[in-house]
Formats: structure tokens, C-alpha cells, sequence
């Protein structure tokens, strides 16, 4: 199987009426890396919310993985989630855990073993350079921090697709080059990822697929592609 | 459920605890308070209820004899007494003995019965009754009988008593059902809205792939241990008021009948147990179920 | 305050009943819940009260007189009696009158009198005191009157009946302070984890230059509505379930003193009113203060 | 008086022992427009915390506009805090209400009039290109909306110094073009403003004063400065 997510004709209207997302239409292969660019309210948050199944579309169909993601069953979607890493806009990391328990967690709903904690939170936390912070918590942290531990959260299973919304907002250049290394290199490994960004300069340096949108429509799909600085 | 995530439950529900104190402590203190009140409620109703019963044991109907009738006529109409339904003690009491309580109720010191020639008072038998209500229907059947000359059973005194102890315990029984329908109301709030302050919480762990029994039995354990730790302290409170209560009333009013048998009071120590633990689970667990859909 | 801030105040405290309609109308249960229990027990209590004091009140002396008493006599020991301190009520029981009561509680469809040759019975005055406690004093006093050959007044009816009245006051009286002080404790509670469940709110508002006063008024307006809106609902209950049972009372009991008269009420659902406000108001006000320091 | 804000010798040790700033000596003009750049984690949150009185120096002293902050009563905190305009870098709506409500409640706690709010709240928008969505709540918004919400209300009610951290986190290259637009005409108006960001690229671009923290230390400050790729 080769395609990981396929959305068909895809629209997203929320209560109140905004059109987040336009009749999108979209293959995404494995091992792909794919950047989703788009200026402010585009929909390219609501995108990967709705692989995420955070959310339903109002019309058309996502598949993931060769499941429909519409059509999950309440009891699936746990299992669903658990295949996808997702570093979060707003973080949202456990307030009242410290940054170990929180990427622990992560390991700890799929039920895998102490042993097996033990060595990977750590790992996950030394690629992002948080070895040091492990036992401080989220409000602790300045924000680049907070990013990173995200960041981390969502690599620490070894997740099947990494969707990262604005992984880089809060990074300094030299962290922002180190995390686009580590994605290549998880990229390398076979994992899929869909980056949402702003940040023109590593969309222009990295040379991948690039997927625009624009009012919640693709306006732009092109292998290794720019930012485009008109957009 | 594997051995570790068994400990990661628990370690989750206490760590929880410690974390939210202030909010644990504020529903333990409601599961202390509601139970505490109902449970001296529940106290109260057993002795108002065994009260009730010694008052109504006292109610005797006096049945008053013919005063030409013989020894043996007289023990004959003592086992027609006894075998009749519903009656539960019969006791003669003579002529004599009749004129004797009545000057002792009169004050014995200064005598009476220097003015009295001859007794006019006529022999008569107490009788008890199994209980009140039969009091009525019994003293109609003793009146058909031969060689008695009247009844007499505080119709009106019965009729009240019977009113009064129904009301008693109509309203005893009505209180505990609303104190216990507030405890568990009270509870059930106090849990919730502590629940409510965490839907953030639930929800990420939601994100992260966590399967609702996931989120919810650390909760769930949560509520148990909340639950319980505060029916224990209504419990072990309730104990000591009661204990200090009776040994005051057992000085004070002798005459009162109390309840103090723990076989007849386990059951209502066991009830706040078992109704601070189901709330505390119940209350949790239904909680959460409201942020589990995302 | 300016006419724009009073107006801000009043739109904030309703926007946010609004807003968090499900911990407002948790609140509010609670605060009903609480105040129906403690109305009910304050109206339970002053009827108990009420009751006692008609028991007190049936409690009479019996003086026995000597039998050779003239009419001027004994209408001089009357006057005496009328004047003694703690009286309150004296009333002549001849002779005559007693058999006739004796004859009837014996029952007065056979005629006892048949062997009655003479009337055993001495003359005798019911006196009634101001209040029980009273009572031994004034029959010892009785006692020492010429022409009085006995005083009977029940001493250990009187005795267990002061002793019970004593503890059903302090029991009822401790019972409403300990309810009273519970239904603080469970609303303030539910207040401060309602208020707590909003820290972050707060703490957004005083980093926009927001001064204490301004973030407080309108929890404490809320806190108010609440608390208010609470007690009314409660005593709107407890006026109806009362008003449901003294009417059932009044056909099934109508021997029991029952109070109904509304100023003796009005105390009662004005006490759980501001009770209500008052919590609600100290209760939020003090809450958010907790989460002022930033 | 010509000199906004002072640190004198400012050292600040969380609870935890992290030093997050270490003996900072600095002044900042009236009418100054200032980059505060550094990797992440090296203090610049904590920095703008210590001047918005969120918090209070280990040891060393603040004077903002001729009040020492490290003295101020806490009846004084909120008038410190309405002369300064914030931009949180974690943005701080308030979520229960409106966009609109949360601009309007900034000139609400200053006593504004109604009159006053109805008119400057919806400028405020505008300026950020928000008018379109007053009414609805944060949650209902994208991240580079909720940001430039908490712009205009940090610059509602006209501060005498707008301090800005991350703003343009969030936002598109276009938005972030226009939001420094933005800036320079506040500025220009007289306006101090300390932005604390990752963008190099405006950082070059503007030519202003550059602050540069590196582990809690000033570790260049020079005018008309750039971003510093090597930091
Ligand atoms: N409340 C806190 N308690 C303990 N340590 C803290 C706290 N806040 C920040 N720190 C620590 O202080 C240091 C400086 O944090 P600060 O938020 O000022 O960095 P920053 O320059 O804003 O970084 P970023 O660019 O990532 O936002 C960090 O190492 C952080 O972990
Ligand atoms: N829960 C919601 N309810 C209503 N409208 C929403 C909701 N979430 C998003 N929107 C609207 O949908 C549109 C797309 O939002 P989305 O978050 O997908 O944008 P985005 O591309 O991620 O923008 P950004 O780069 O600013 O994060 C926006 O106009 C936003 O206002
Ligand atoms: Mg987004
Ligand atoms: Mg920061």
C-alpha cells in the first residue's frame, strides 16, 4: 500500500459558517514530506485535524492507512490517533505531569511495557535537547521548550505519519535547522510527515512537495517546490 | 489489564490526588459532611423507631369482671384470654390490688380508706396486645365474652398513638430518602465539578490515543478512594457522636430505649461505606463520560 | 463607581452565569439542597419546641384536701393558692366531680356505683404552674398549707419529662447549628471549586491591568445571584412541603399544636434568604482572592 | 525623561535553580525599537516578565517610567500593567469570550467609557485584519489569528510600551510584513516597543536595535543590528 492518507473532496464548515476547507482533494504517498504552506486561517491546521479525526469534514472522505477515517467506530479512534505523532499549534501538553511524564504518557496509553518507557522517553527527549529539563514542568519551560518536549511527544512511538503544525514558531534558527535534520532523518526511516509552516526560508531550502492552500482551497501542488513568497 | 498498567492506574489515582489536594480535600469534606448528616439521621430514625415500639408495648386494655364470678371461672376466662389471637400477655388483677394502686396513685400517706366501708372496685385483667393495632379488634372480641363486665382500651389514646408513631415514621423514612437522594446529590456535584476542572486533562490524553477505560479508571479509582476516605471519617464521626450520646442518655434517661446493640448498627455503618463508594465511583466515572467525546 | 462600571459589574455577573450554566446550576442545586435541610430542620425544631410546651403546660398539681373542710375554707385556700408564686391556673375538683371522672375512665355503661355505698373520694384543687420546672417548688410550698392532706404531681413523670424536653432542645438546637454550619461548608465549597475551575480567567484579567476590585465584584455579584436565587428556590420548597403537611396534619392530627402562624415563620425564610446571599458572596469573593496574587 | 526602562544588575533564579537571567544591565530610550534575539531558553520571556511586574528579580532593580517595579505596591501592579502593552507568547485570550470581548475588556479594567470602547476596540481589529471575526471565540480561530487578536489588544488602548513576544510566531510571511508595518508606525508615533522573536529575517530587514541574551546574559547590543546567524 502506498498511499497513506487520500482526502476526496474534502469540505470543512464549522458552526458558525467559515469554509475552513474548500472541496480538497489530496494523495499523500509514503514517505513522503510534505509542507503545507498557506497564509493565516487557510485551513491548513483544520487538515491535519481532520487525518487526526480531532474533527469530522462536512462533506467527502479521508482514508488513512486504508481505513476511513469518517466512518471510525468511537472504540477505533484511539487506535487510529496512536499511529499518528502530532505536535500540536497550541502544544497542549500535560499541565500537571512534568515534561518525562509527559512524553511517557504517549508510550503509557498504548499500554507498552516499563522496560520499554524507559528507554525510549529519554531517547525521544535527547534528540530534542531536553535531557536536561526532563523533570521540570510544562509552565517551566519557555516556549521553544514547550515545543520541543511536543515535538518529542509525538516522535516517541514511532508513529506511521508525524504531522508538525508550526513545529519552528517558537525555535530559534539553530534549533529550527536542528529539528528539520531530525525530520529528514525520521523521514529517511519510512515515516511520512506533513509539516504545517510559515517559515519560507526552511520550505525553500528543504526542496519537497509542497501543498498550498489558500481559503481553504489548493491553489498550489508541486514536488520540491518554494514557499512562494506572493502567497 | 497487565501488570503495568494495573500500577500505572494506581499510581495515576494517587498521584492525582496529591496533585489536585485542594480539590480532593474540598470533596472529601462534602462526602464527609453529607454522610455524616445522614447518617445521624439514620440513627435517629432506628431508636425513634424502637421508641415507638416501647410505647406502643406499654398500651394495655383493661378488661373489667362481673363481681359475682368464682376463682375457676375466673382462670377459665384468663386462657380463653391468652389463646385468643393477637393477645400477648394476660394478668389478673384483683379487687383488692385495684383499690390498692388506686390510693397509692392517690397519695398513701394519709388513709383513705378510713372513709371507704366497702371496696367498690371490681376485679379486672390487664391485657397486652402483640401490637396496637390489634388493640381495637381484640377488645371488641373480649366484650362478647361471658362474665365481663366492660372494656376499656384508650380508644381515643390509641387511635392518636397510632396516627402519630404512622406519622413518625412515614416522615423518619421520608427524611432518610432525601437526605440520602442530597447526599448523594451533594456528592455527585462536588465530583463533577472537580472532574469539570480538569476536561482539558481528559481531553489530551483523548489526543494521545488514549481509550476511554484508559481515562477513565484512574478516575474511577479516584472517586473510590475520595468516596470512601470520606464515608470512613463520617463513619468513625458518627461513631463517636453517637457513643458519647448514648452514654450521656444511658445516665440522664435510663427510662429511654436505645439502641446500642452493633449488630443492629453495622448495617448503617456499612450503608455510608458503601454509599460514599458507590457515589464516589459512579459520580467520577459518569463525570468524565461528558469529556470523553473528542 | 461609574455608571459604566456598574453596568460593566451587572453584564459580567450575568454573562457568566451564562456562560458557565452548568457549574452555576450546580451551585445553585447545591445551595437549594443545603437550605431545604436546614429549613426543614429549623421548622421541624420550632415545632418541637411548640409541642413541648403544650406537654409542659398539661402538667398539673393534684392538692388533696382534708375532709373537714367547710366552703369558706376552701374558697380561702384557693385564693391562696391563685396568689402563690409560679401559678397559674387553679381549678376545684369536688368530690363528687372525681368520682364521677373515676367512674368514667372505668368505663360508664355498667354502674359501678351499684356497690358503691359511700363516696371514697376526698375533695381536691388541679393547679397548673407557669412553667414544669416549677412544679416541685410550688408543691412543696403547697404542702405546708392548713388543710391540705396531700399534694401529688407525678415528681418522676416530671422529673424524665424535663430531662427529655432538655435534650430535645440541645439535640435539635445543636442539630440546626451543625446543619447550618454544614450547608456553609457544602456551598462555599461548591463555590470555590466553581471559582477555582476559572483561575486562569482571573489571572488573564489582572495581567491586563485589571485591579482586584474590578476582577472580584462581579464573581461576588454572581455569588450573590447564586446564593439568592439558591435559598429562594429552597424556600420556596419548604414553604410547600410544609404548607402539604400541616394541611395533612390539621385532618389527621388535629390534637397536635402545629405552627402556622406566618410571623413566627417569616424569620425562618428570611434566615435562609440571607443566609443563602451571604454565603454565596463571602463565598466566591473569598475564593477569587485566593487567585488574585499574580 | 527620556529613558523608558532600566535593569540594573537583573538576575533571575527560578524556584528550580535555572538561571534564566544573569546580572543584566540595560536601558532602553523612549521611542526605541528593539530586537530581543537569543536561542531558545535564553531568557528573553523572562526578561519582558520581570518589566510587566509578572514576576520579581532574584536579585537587581527594574525602573520603569520613573517607578522602581521591584518596589510597587500591589495596589499599583495594575496601573504598572495598563501603561504597558502585552503580547504573550502563549496569547492568552481570555476563552469564554468574544474576540471582540477580550480587545474591549483591555479599556473595560482602565474605565474606559463605553462610548471610547465602541470606537477604539473595532480600530483595533481592523489594524490586525480581524473585523471579520469580533464575534467569534479563540478557539474558533487559527493560531496566526489568535495571535495578531492578542496584538490588538495589547495595542488598544495606545501603551507607552508594547513589548511583544514571538508575534509573528504564527503568521504568514505576508502577515508578518504587514504587522511590522504596523510596528514601525506605532513606533513612529512614539511608542516603545521590545519584540523578542526568532525572525531573523526581519531582524535584518528592520536595521534596529538588537538585544542578544545567550544563557541569561547580554551578550551584544548594538544598533541598527542584525539577527546573527552564528547565535
Ligand atoms: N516558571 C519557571 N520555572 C522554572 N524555570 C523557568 C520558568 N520559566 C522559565 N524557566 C527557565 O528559564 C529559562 C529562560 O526561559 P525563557 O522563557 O525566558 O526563555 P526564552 O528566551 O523566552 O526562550 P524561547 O525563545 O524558547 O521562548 C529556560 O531555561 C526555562 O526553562
Ligand atoms: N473551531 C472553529 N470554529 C469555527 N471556525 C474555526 C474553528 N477553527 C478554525 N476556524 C476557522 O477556520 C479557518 C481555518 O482555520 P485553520 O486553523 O485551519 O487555519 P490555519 O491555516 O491553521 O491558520 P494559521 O496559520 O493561522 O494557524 C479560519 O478562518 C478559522 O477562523
Ligand atoms: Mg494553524
Ligand atoms: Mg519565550
Amino acid at each position: 500500500m502506498c498511499v497513506v492518507v487520500r482526502f476526496y473532496n474534502v469540505t470543512k464548515i464549522y458552526k458558525n459558517n467559515s469554509v475552513a476547507l474548500n472541496n480538497v482533494t489530496l494523495h499523500i504517498k509514503k514517505g513522503e514530506f510534505i509542507f503545507l504552506v498557506g497564509p493565516s486561517g487557510a485551513g491548513k491546521t483544520t487538515l491535519t485535524r481532520l487525518i487526526f479525526r480531532e474533527d469530522l469534514p462536512t462533506r467527502g472522505q479521508i482514508v488513512f492507512n486504508g481505513k476511513n477515517v469518517v466512518r471510525l467506530r468511537p472504540g477505533e479512534i484511539p487506535f487510529h490517533r496512536r499511529k499518528i505523532g502530532m505536535v500540536f499549534q497550541d502544544f497542549r501538553l500535560l499541565p500537571q505531569r512534568t515534561i518525562y511524564d509527559n512524553v511517557a504518557f504517549a508510550l503509557q496509553v498504548t499500554g507498552a511495557s516499563n522496560h520499554w518507557i524507559k528507554k525510549l522517553a529519554p531517547e525521544a527527549l535527547k534528540v530534542v535537547g531536553l535531557e536536561g529539563k526532563a523533570k521540570m514542568y510544562p509552565e517551566q519551560l519557555s516556549g521553544g521548550e514547550q515545543q520541543r518536549a511536543c515535538i518529542a511527544r509525538a516522535i516517541v512511538n514511532n508513529p506511521l505519519l508525524l504531522i508538525a503544525d508550526e513545529p519552528t514558531g517558537n525555535l530559534d534558527p539553530g534549533t529550527s535547522r536542528e529539528l528539520m535534520k531530525l525530520f529528514q532523518e525520521i523521514n529517511g526511516r519510512g515515516t511520512t510527515i506533513i509539516m504545517a509552516t510559515h517559515a519560507w526560508d526552511i520550505v525553500d531550502s528543504m526542496k519537497k512537495r509542497v501543498v498550498a492552500l489558500s481559503g481553504g482551497k489548493v491553489v498550489r501542488d508541486e514536488e520540491s517546490g518554494v514557499y512562494g513568497h506572493g502567497a | 489489564m497487565g501488570h503495568s498498567a494495573a500500577g500505572y492506574y494506581f499510581k495515576e489515582a494517587v498521584n492525582s490526588l496529591v496533585r489536585n489536594n485542594w480539590l480532593s480535600l474540598a470533596s472529601v469534606g462534602v462526602v464527609t459532611v453529607s454522610l455524616f448528616i445522614l447518617g445521624c439521621f439514620l440513627l435517629a430514625a432506628i431508636n425513634t423507631s424502637a421508641f415507638i415500639n416501647t410505647l406502643e408495648s406499654m398500651l394495655e386494655i383493661n378488661v373489667f369482671l362481673e363481681s359475682n364470678l368464682n376463682k375457676s371461672e375466673i382462670n377459665h376466662l384468663k386462657e380463653q384470654l391468652k389463646f385468643l389471637p393477637g393477645v400477648s400477655e394476660v394478668e389478673f388483677v384483683s379487687r383488692e390490688k385495684a383499690l390498692e394502686n388506686m390510693l397509692t396513685s392517690l397519695g398513701n400517706e394519709k388513709d383513705i380508706t378510713e372513709n371507704l366501708d366497702e371496696n367498690p372496685l371490681p376485679d379486672s385483667f390487664r391485657v397486652k396486645t402483640k401490637s396496637v393495632e390489634l388493640a381495637p379488634q381484640v377488645a371488641a372480641n373480649i366484650y362478647k365474652f361471658n362474665g365481663v363486665s366492660n372494656v376499656i382500651y384508650g380508644q381515643e389514646v390509641v387511635e392518636r398513638l397510632l396516627i402519630v408513631t404512622r406519622w413518625i415514621r412515614i416522615t423518619s423514612l421520608t427524611s432518610v430518602v432525601v437526605l440520602g437522594l442530597a447526599a448523594v446529590f451533594l456528592i455527585s456535584t462536588t465530583i463533577r465539578v472537580s472532574v469539570f476542572s480538569r476536561r482539558k486533562e481528559i481531553g489530551i490524553m483523548k489526543f494521545l490515543g488514549a481509550t476511554n477505560w484508559f481515562v477513565r479508571f484512574p478516575f474511577l479509582l479516584e472517586g473510590v478512594v475520595l468516596g470512601f476516605s470520606g464515608a470512613l471519617l463520617a463513619s468513625i464521626i458518627v461513631y463517636l457522636v453517637y457513643t458519647i450520646i448514648i452514654d450521656k442518655i444511658a445516665v440522664t434517661m435510663p427510662f429511654l430505649p436505645i439502641v446500642g446493640q452493633m449488630d443492629k448498627l453495622a448495617p448503617v455503618y456499612l450503608g455510608l461505606l458503601v454509599l460514599g463508594l458507590l457515589i464516589g465511583a459512579a459520580g467520577s466515572s459518569i463525570s468524565v463520560h461528558r469529556f470523553l467525546k473528542v
